[in-house]
């Protein structure tokens, strides 16, 4: 159990509106999955902003290793190695025309010489499962393809941890499917991967741990006990997956661990193909 | 999104429905006034002026209109030191002690300097402070819909509501641009900045660009190519603002001018 | 490089305006020509106008280490010609008056014909003279000189309205170039690089896009 | 059963690529809730861009009440009226700052008078539930928000069909329940709705019929019987929705009406309280 990233007392205000995190606490375990679960506006994308150096705090800090992120040149620098964010929108993360331009483009401005730099693209590409892109232009790709090639950028800084925004919004199920392969990949590779989403189902199935952000606060737990809490998810404006509703239509407990698939569910509901008339 | 505070003032402030031709009288007189002073007193007289109708009338918070003004008269204040400061006159021996107040290798400033500097900057300040207070009170929509009143201003006017609508988007994106930037190092050095710079242009130039074209399909849907945008309604003139307005204005010409 | 409000004594402020008027009125009849026949290049322009105004706030890194922002007039010209330029810089100069208090409305005119007009021209002139010269090398004079331009022109309107009290007109033109020279020549340097850097970017981007501005 | 709007054959060529569409047959009935699914490019906004005339089909036709439409100045005028489209990003929709003056745009461009154009926003704005943001500026709302002023935009065109491109993509579980109540409200006051989604669980719990896009052609039918459809839907690139997977998991048959919530589920497989350990 080790603190790898983490947020300390973290208050993100914008003058004249009510403050947007307040004094929120988070720590991520270096290769535990956390999903950040939210409504529009809780405040999840600023959260991630924060742990990723974009955004200095208004008061907080952000702990890395358990020593505080300095905003300094250096200080930054140094987080940046360490930690890298995809957005939501591909387009806002992608520089260059073509895909290994913008995938090179963190590795080249490391200063690395020009050897290293294509090793860590090659690299950055097959994790990705995209080296067939490489010389294409961005402009021609599709919306999938493109959040690949962002998320490429940010593996081929070589990061320990990687915040993923909405990784799946606009993603086709089979887009999902892929994307949370390529994470397993990563993850073999020794990356600690947290996320932020709106599909519950997917927290359900993928997390370890999940934050849900209320009132500028995160409230933080096991899945199979947070995702069946529907006091705290009305607050939050949310709903239980579908196979908390399940499991609750049916009158029966949650185990442990929790079922994830329909098999699981259906499991652990006891059901026989023969009790059904 | 990202914001303009002078906008997000604009849109806020209880005189934002008013028809535009009302402040209008009223800005642009006290511009007119504050251009034409010949005394500094005409240019402090319409800094007061616009500050009580910006925050008694509009009720603009007294703390925002400070810091709207602000930025041009720091900007102001420095461009009259270009003014301040002349060459050391050649025939300083000509020169009366009384007419050279300082000298610094070729450079001094006279008391006829000095007096075109300050004059300046009263009227700077003063012409800032009327136009300000147009636009703290009149979001850019509504200034454009009167504009394209104006005969041979339509078209410009049309365009002007595009670039407003397109603004904060782009505003937008290029920052979320830079930051991503950041975060792969692309600010590390100089030469690796002036790099990202080029690559930040032209990537917000295709997010504008292709913004327009997917706007333009979008709209496809709304009404045939080509028609206009229109204006935004504000409220129908009142003579019983525009007289005490003019009155004012006048008032402080008056007032200024024979003072 | 914006004239701030009331800067200018009113006579001058008026003379500007009055000489911007042609170069403004010409822009906007070559741009109702334009949309009579393509409707949809309304918000082209539109969009064009946003990208410029956004573009001013582009914090350039400067040598000098002060920071400063790019007038982006020259590659305006070259991609879309100096009276488009002219009138789409009417409009970004008023959004810049009344939305960041930047410039003016009595001192537009006088700002119009520093950034909108003598800027573009003299970048554009320069880009369609070096036609045979290696394209970067064209980009870099154009940018450069047009960021050049734009102060020598605002250096001359301050020196007309404000002429030395000794030397007069001449001698506070000297001054005032040289007082803005220490700013601008690496800015205009700076530019020039980065436009390159951007030409270069946009045409390997967006190629098909550009196509029907004939760049 | 009256068909409002139909592809016939409908082609669209881009060239140099392969068929978006390869001679797509779809019939909107009056009334009757049809959702669009596919795998990301499957040809979804592509057909929808068609039906609503924003795009000219390369062969083929797009039907109203049985007539061909004509891509004529028009016709093209007189099928805005009958068939509006609502595009996934709200920003390639709002053409104003003003939310009323927005709304207003395509009313006005009718011809109507200023009287008969402010009932119609005043209506559409009721109808989304945002007469309260009406004289507010577009870019100080919210995502959620500006998809809502959109549709609003519309609405008050008063068309017979709407057509939603992923109205839900973005949407958090409240704003997603919020768009499905504006959708009835639209549909009490007599407007057909169609929608593209990649959300199985919305297609199964909202459609009446939906139609599965494979190979530039439209699979049309029953919910109950596509989304259960594995081969069918293996060539789509998509999942069978959860509901489906449980009642398989179970070895259960999909009972007529199939079961939407986790209730109705539950209550397919059979299940009473009593029977659980």
């Amino acid at each position: 159990m080790r603190a790898l990233l983490a947020a300390a007392g973290v208050v993100v205000d914008h003058p004249g509106s009510p403050r947007v995190l307040d004094g929120l606490d988070l720590t991520l375990i270096a290769g535990r999955r956390l999903a950040l679960l939210g409504a529009n506006g809780a405040g999840k994308s600023t959260l991630l902003r924060c742990l990723s150096g974009a955004l200095r705090p208004s008061s907080g800090a952000v702990l890395v290793d358990g020593e505080p992120l300095r905003h300094d040149r250096r200080g930054l620098a140094r987080h940046r190695q360490t930690v890298q964010l995809v957005l939501q929108d591909p387009d806002d993360q992608i520089v260059a025309s073509e895909v290994r331009h913008d995938v090179a483009y963190g590795p080249t401005n490391l200063g690395l010489d020009a050897a290293e730099v294509a090793t860590r693209v090659d690299h950055a590409l097959d994790a990705l499962g995209i080296a067939d892109l490489a010389r294409r232009p961005v402009h021609h790709l599709s919306f999938g393809q493109r959040k690949r090639v962002a998320l490429a950028g940010a593996v081929a800084m070589a990061p320990r941890v990687l915040l993923l925004d909405e990784p799946t919004a606009g993603l086709d199920p089979a887009g999902t499917v892929a994307l949370l392969e390529t994470i397993e990949v990563l993850e073999a590779r020794g990356v600690t991967v947290a996320l932020s989403t709106h599909d519950l189902d997917l927290a359900w199935r993928w997390a370890d741990e999940v934050a849900v952000l209320v009132g500028g606060r995160a409230v933080v737990g096991d899945p199979g006990v947070l995702l069946a809490d529907d006091d705290l998810l009305r607050q939050a404006a949310l709903a239980s997956p579908w196979q908390a509703r399940v499991l609750r239509a049916a009158g029966a407990a949650i185990p442990t661990p929790r079922p994830r698939d329909a098999e699981d569910v259906v499991a652990a509901l006891g059901i026989r193909e023969s009790a059904i008339g | 999104m990202a914001g303009l505070s002078l906008d997000d003032t604009a849109w806020t402030n209880r005189w934002r429905h008013r028809s535009v031709a009302e402040k209008s009288v009223l800005s642009l007189g006290l511009l007119l006034v504050a251009v034409t002073a010949r005394t500094p007193v005409t240019g402090l007289l319409v800094v007061v002026v616009a500050t009580a109708v910006a925050c008694l009338g509009a009720r603009i918070p007294v703390g925002t209109w400070v810091r709207v003004l602000l930025a041009p008269a720091s900007f102001v204040l420095l461009g009259v030191v270009g003014i301040a400061v002349t060459l050391t006159p050649s025939s300083t021996a000509g020169s009366s002690a009384a007419e050279v107040w300082w000298t610094g290798g070729p450079f001094a400033v006279t008391a006829v300097s000095a007096a075109q500097a300050g004059e300046t900057a009263v009227r700077a300040i003063a012409g800032a402070s009327a136009v300000m207070l147009l636009a703290c009170t009149t979001p850019m929509p509504y200034l454009l819909g009167a504009l394209s009143r104006v005969p041979g201003f339509a078209t410009l006017a049309e365009i002007g509501g595009v670039v407003y609508r397109m603004l904060f988007g782009l505003l937008h994106a290029q920052a979320r641009v830079r930051e991503s930037q950041a975060a792969r190092l692309g600010f590390r050095t100089p030469s690796v900045a002036r790099r990202s710079i080029g690559l930040l242009a032209a990537t917000t130039l295709v997010r504008a660009w292709t913004g327009a074209r997917r706007l333009e399909e979008g709209l496809a849907g709304r009404a045939p190519a080509g028609v206009p945008f229109g204006a935004p309604a504000t409220d129908a003139l009142r003579w019983a603002f525009v007289v005490p307005a003019a009155v004012v204005v006048l008032a402080t010409g008056v007032v200024g001018w024979f003072a | 490089m914006h004239i701030a409000e009331g800067f200018l004594p009113p006579l001058h402020a008026a003379a500007w305006t009055a000489a911007a008027v042609p170069f403004v009125a010409h822009g906007v009849r070559e741009i109702k020509r334009t949309t009579a026949t393509h409707p949809e290049s309304k918000l082209l322009l539109g969009a064009v106008g946003a990208y410029s105004f956004v573009l001013s706030a582009i914090k350039l890194p400067s040598v000098t280490g002060s920071s400063s922002h790019p007038t982006g007039t020259g590659e305006g010209a070259i991609l879309f010609r100096p009276p488009v330029m002219a009138a789409l810089g009417s409009v970004v100069l008023l959004f810049q008056a009344l939305l960041l208090a930047h410039g003016g409305l009595t001192t537009l005119g006088a700002n119009i014909m520093s950034m909108a007009v003598a800027g573009p021209w003299a970048g554009y002139g320069v880009y369609r003279l070096l036609r045979f010269a290696p394209w970067s090398v064209a980009i870099f004079c154009a940018v450069a000189v047009a960021d050049l331009a734009t102060y020598v022109m605002t250096s001359t309107q301050l020196a007309l309205a404000f002429p030395d009290p000794q030397g007069g007109f001449l001698a506070s033109w000297e001054r005032f170039l040289g007082l803005f020279a220490l700013t601008q020549i690496p800015l205009a340097i700076v530019e020039g690089l980065v436009g390159v850097l951007l030409m270069n970017a946009l045409r390997s981007w967006a190629g098909p896009e550009l196509r029907g501005l004939g760049f």
